[in-house]
């Protein structure tokens, strides 16, 4: 019945939004921030706890659609590891593929590349921004509400 | 009646019903959001910019007589189409938010003080608290909140004396819930509001073209609609106001045609309804709505409304039986919309899927954020009908649903 | 430009010019009050209305994307239009009127105190001046006015800098008079104004589909426009203000999609500029507008500006060679529309006898009361052109206005 | 050229625009009023001596349009003389007919059936009435300034 949204949601999508990453509350951490896409009002907690601009560990709690769990969920594995400046290029790497389709040849997209169909459902963008826009915002120190516009 | 076509019948008239969308014949379930256009309203607009087309008033020529009599017919028609006393008690407005904010600053920077009380419902559209809730912050006024009952979502008026205290300027409350699909008793509730001295104002928005409307018999003081929902273009609605109400409050925009007589340094208001419609007015879609009013009344508003019931309460119970979903508004007497999440799956995620079977819903808080905290949910889908709606619309919904569920693995 | 047709080539797209008004061919000469539409224009509204109808924001289903890209894409375009550095700065309104309504207080409310002054110019259509008046009689600030010197019309601005005192807050005037085809030296003054820190607000009402027009030379913070008068729709208009002002200004009406977050007793607002648009826009009135914006940069403005200069001054010398008549505005450098008095006869009777012969003129004190009086007249007869206008149109003009003074004996 | 506009604007009224009768101020009236047409601005000041309810003597001031002043001129012609109760009768005869065109058989018009023109030219049915409003306001004590509306 649904073979034109087989790309959107593909297994993966379905299995990290059924059973997401990282999720919880993180002890410890030294920044965070929360989001809201306002299209839906639908919000997120992001914890990360980094040391010397090297994401450690982070945790993220929220509600919200298959879209927005699954690339909260891939976005966390995605950065645990990673220097910030690091976690900068995959965002503008991601960023350019959800909205364009279109990843450069050297990409380090990895495993959120599944999530490339979101760019032919503009109104599910935001979905898929969420996690994202909020750790950057952690990140750059800003705990305050982001949102996705 | 007997000689006219079934409902199903009308949905020719429809130009936007007959198209695919992603491959499927488009099923619009979208109608709480905004009505589709039968072709004479359309027809109406073309006519008027190929003909007749001029500014109103103060015109002599022949372009601009037709204009204007074309205009103003459409307010004696407004107020024979919701039983008005006087054409005067119309006022052309955006739609229902804009009447609204007309209510709230030219009525309620006057009548409204310091410890005043502004009583609304929970279940009411964020055009029908925001403009409160300025008008409260500009004149020390408070907000109350005659309770909902939870997900069955009727007002909980056990208690509705306690809110009807002699504080309470005003009652503003919506006729059908946008957002539960409930049927506001506004009658009964206007008439105890009524006893207590309490101005009225009813959020017409989802009943204007779904039922018949009397502002007599509901008893209310002002009373709002939006022609967009009822098969009238966009950008047009109206405000009733009982004229001796109407009559001492002040303007509330200034400009062309709402003065009488204008100096440097001050202006003299012309008469009612003109005092409140300052520029020049969206003319062509007020003559549209002309138009879409007679259409309605071809139709026949209780027919309308026999078919919401019946086409909301067949999809409630259609749903109920899918299981694994949560259901929201009332069992019974409900209008015509459903309004639900299944379980586990995300509303939007409903809407997509359901999109790209050519299934028109909408998802999210519906204008009604303060109620969806209280329900404790971020947003809900619903499918909301019109009388071109038909029940195998509704159980090609119900289908897609099921294939939804399957789909997440409930 | 050389494969472009001749500005009359361009009368055919208007189906309302082909039409006989009591048995002789229409000659439209109101375009001042209202222009006529291209078939362009009514086509837009067509088919939005039978292909992509819904209503925009928050919509996933396919119709409601359709409608909400169109309907941003027309922000886009008016930005393209009046050369805006961010689409944000442009908030749809319903004209020229609401959007000074809109200045003035979800501004002035906050901006003007008691002592300041508002500085308007003796021209300006009531629509702005009395939401001046009105935020004045709220705050108790003053009104001032730059004169106005005589029938020629000009601004006299021989004591502007008198005028332009620390205690003006803004300085709202209009681009091109209406009543007297006078164009102001807008730039000029909004660069004076703000040299002394004054907000400017520029009304385009008659100037927006006559000339290229942009905001950022002509550097005002403000400007308001009416698509009716520009081959769009009625109901709709724009209001251009500055980002960095629309960011610290509160809003004005409230309701859905001007909200970002509401709770029962407090809400926050959306983005500029959501903030200052509540409730269902006129949706497709704004995307009809794209498509009359698109139609007017296709016959080209600076085309369009160079006709109103040529047809406006033909008519003003050929009025003036008739004898026995008063005429007002500019001798030079004027825009295309003549103000006038025949000797002894009253501007309404003119009216009257020139629509027995097909031309539409409009007679009255075209909402500027206040200049009417400074001039000594209750009203004058005016003919206002447009770029499908004919110099043959304007002789047949002369030759009714001939007739008339014989058949008055003058 | 204007063969239609022969039957409202005839010689009559062009006569009686041109040399308006009663016009001027009248020292010692004992009822006066004023009037104006909203549609174009234009007004009228009209004072009457009354007398046992009886139209003694009146006069006007005010400029507009041709019907305007041919209208209130005639209206002066024809009241001056009668009872309160006659100028009524005659003022409901008069406004049926540049309503309607219609007159009863009985009526008692006179002169004022020279407008019953009007009645095609519903824009300028205001201007017919403006001289009779402010008349009528007079004689019921109603000095106050009153609107064809
Ligand atoms: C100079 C001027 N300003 C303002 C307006 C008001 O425009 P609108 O009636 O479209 O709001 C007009 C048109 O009547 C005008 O000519
Ligand atoms: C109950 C209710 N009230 C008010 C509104 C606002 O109507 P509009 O957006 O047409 O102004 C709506 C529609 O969205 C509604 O459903
Ligand atoms: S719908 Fe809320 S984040 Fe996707
Ligand atoms: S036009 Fe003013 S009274 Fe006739």
């Amino acid at each position: 019945m649904f073979e034109e949204l087989n790309d959107l949601y593909q297994q993966v999508i379905m299995d990290h939004s059924r059973k997401p990453h990282n999720f919880g509350i993180l002890a410890g951490a030294n920044c965070c921030a929360r989001g809201k896409n306002p299209l839906c009002g639908d919000q997120i907690q992001i914890f990360l706890s980094t040391e010397d601009h090297v994401v450690k560990d982070l945790r993220w709690e929220g509600d919200g659609c298959a879209i927005f769990k699954a690339s909260s969920s891939l976005m966390t594995d995605a950065i645990k590891g990673k220097t910030t400046a690091e976690v900068k290029v995959l965002f503008e790497e991601f960023h350019s593929l959800i909205t364009t389709g279109k990843m450069s040849e050297d990409h380090h997209l990895g495993k959120l590349a599944v999530l490339s169909g979101v760019n032919r459902f503009p109104a599910r963008v935001k979905c898929a921004l969420l996690g994202w826009r909020a750790a950057m915002s952690a990140l750059e120190g800003n705990p305050q509400s982001v949102t996705t516009e | 009646m007997s000689t006219r076509p079934a409902l199903s019948g009308y949905r020719k008239d429809f130009p936007a019903l007959h198209q695919k969308v992603h491959g499927h014949p488009l099923v619009y379930l979208d109608n709480a959001a905004t009505s589709q256009k039968p072709q004479v309203v359309i027809d109406a607009l073309s006519n008027f910019y190929q003909c007749d087309n001029a500014n109103v008033h103060r015109g002599i020529h022949e372009l601009s007589h037709r204009a204007s009599v074309a205009f103003e017919k459409t307010r004696e028609r407004a107020a024979r189409f919701i039983n008005a006393q006087h054409t005067e008690e119309i006022i052309f407005t955006r739609g229902t938010t804009e009447a609204i904010n007309l209510v709230a600053n030219a009525w309620g920077s006057d009548a409204v003080k310091e410890g005043d009380v502004i009583l609304l419902t929970e279940m009411e559209h964020h055009s029908n608290i925001v403009p409160w809730q300025m008008l409260a912050r500009r004149t020390g006024a408070k907000l109350a909140f005659i309770p909902v009952t939870g997900d069955e979502g009727l007002l909980d008026l056990s208690r509705i004396d306690e809110f009807l205290t002699s504080k309470v300027r005003i009652l503003a409350l919506t006729h059908i819930s946008n957002a539960l699909g409930t049927i506001n008793p506004v009658s009964e509730l206007c008439a105890k509001a009524r006893r207590m001295g309490i101005i009225t104002l009813v959020d017409a928005a989802q009943s204007a073209g779904h039922s018949p409307l009397d502002v007599r018999e509901i008893g209310c003081d002002f009373l709002a609609l939006s022609g967009h929902k009822m098969c009238g273009p966009t950008g047009i609605g109206c405000l009733y106001g009982r004229l001796d109400l109407l009559e001492t409050m002040s303007p509330w925009q200034g400009g062309g045609d709402m003065i009488s007589n204008v100096d440097f340094h001050e202006s003299q208001w012309n008469k009612v309804p003109h005092k409140f419609e300052a520029g020049t007015p969206n003319i062509a879609d007020t003559i549209a709505l002309h138009a879409a009013m007679d259409y309605l009344d071809e139709v026949g508003r209780e027919r309308i409304a026999a078919h919401d019931t019946e086409i909301g309460s067949y999809a409630f119970e259609q749903l109920k039986r899918m299981g694994k979903i949560r259901l929201f508004g009332p069992r019974e007497e409900r209008s015509g919309l459903v309004s639900f999440l299944l379980h586990n799956i995300h509303a939007h995620d409903v809407v997509t899927f359901a999109d790209q079977q050519g299934v028109a819903l909408r998802g999210g808080h519906h204008c009604t954020q303060p109620l969806m905290k209280k329900l404790g949910v971020s947003s809900t889908s619903r499918a909301s009908f019109y009388f071109y709606n038909t029940t195998e619309e509704v159980d090609h919904l119900i289908d897609v649903l099921r294939g939804i569920q399957k789909f997440f693995g409930e």
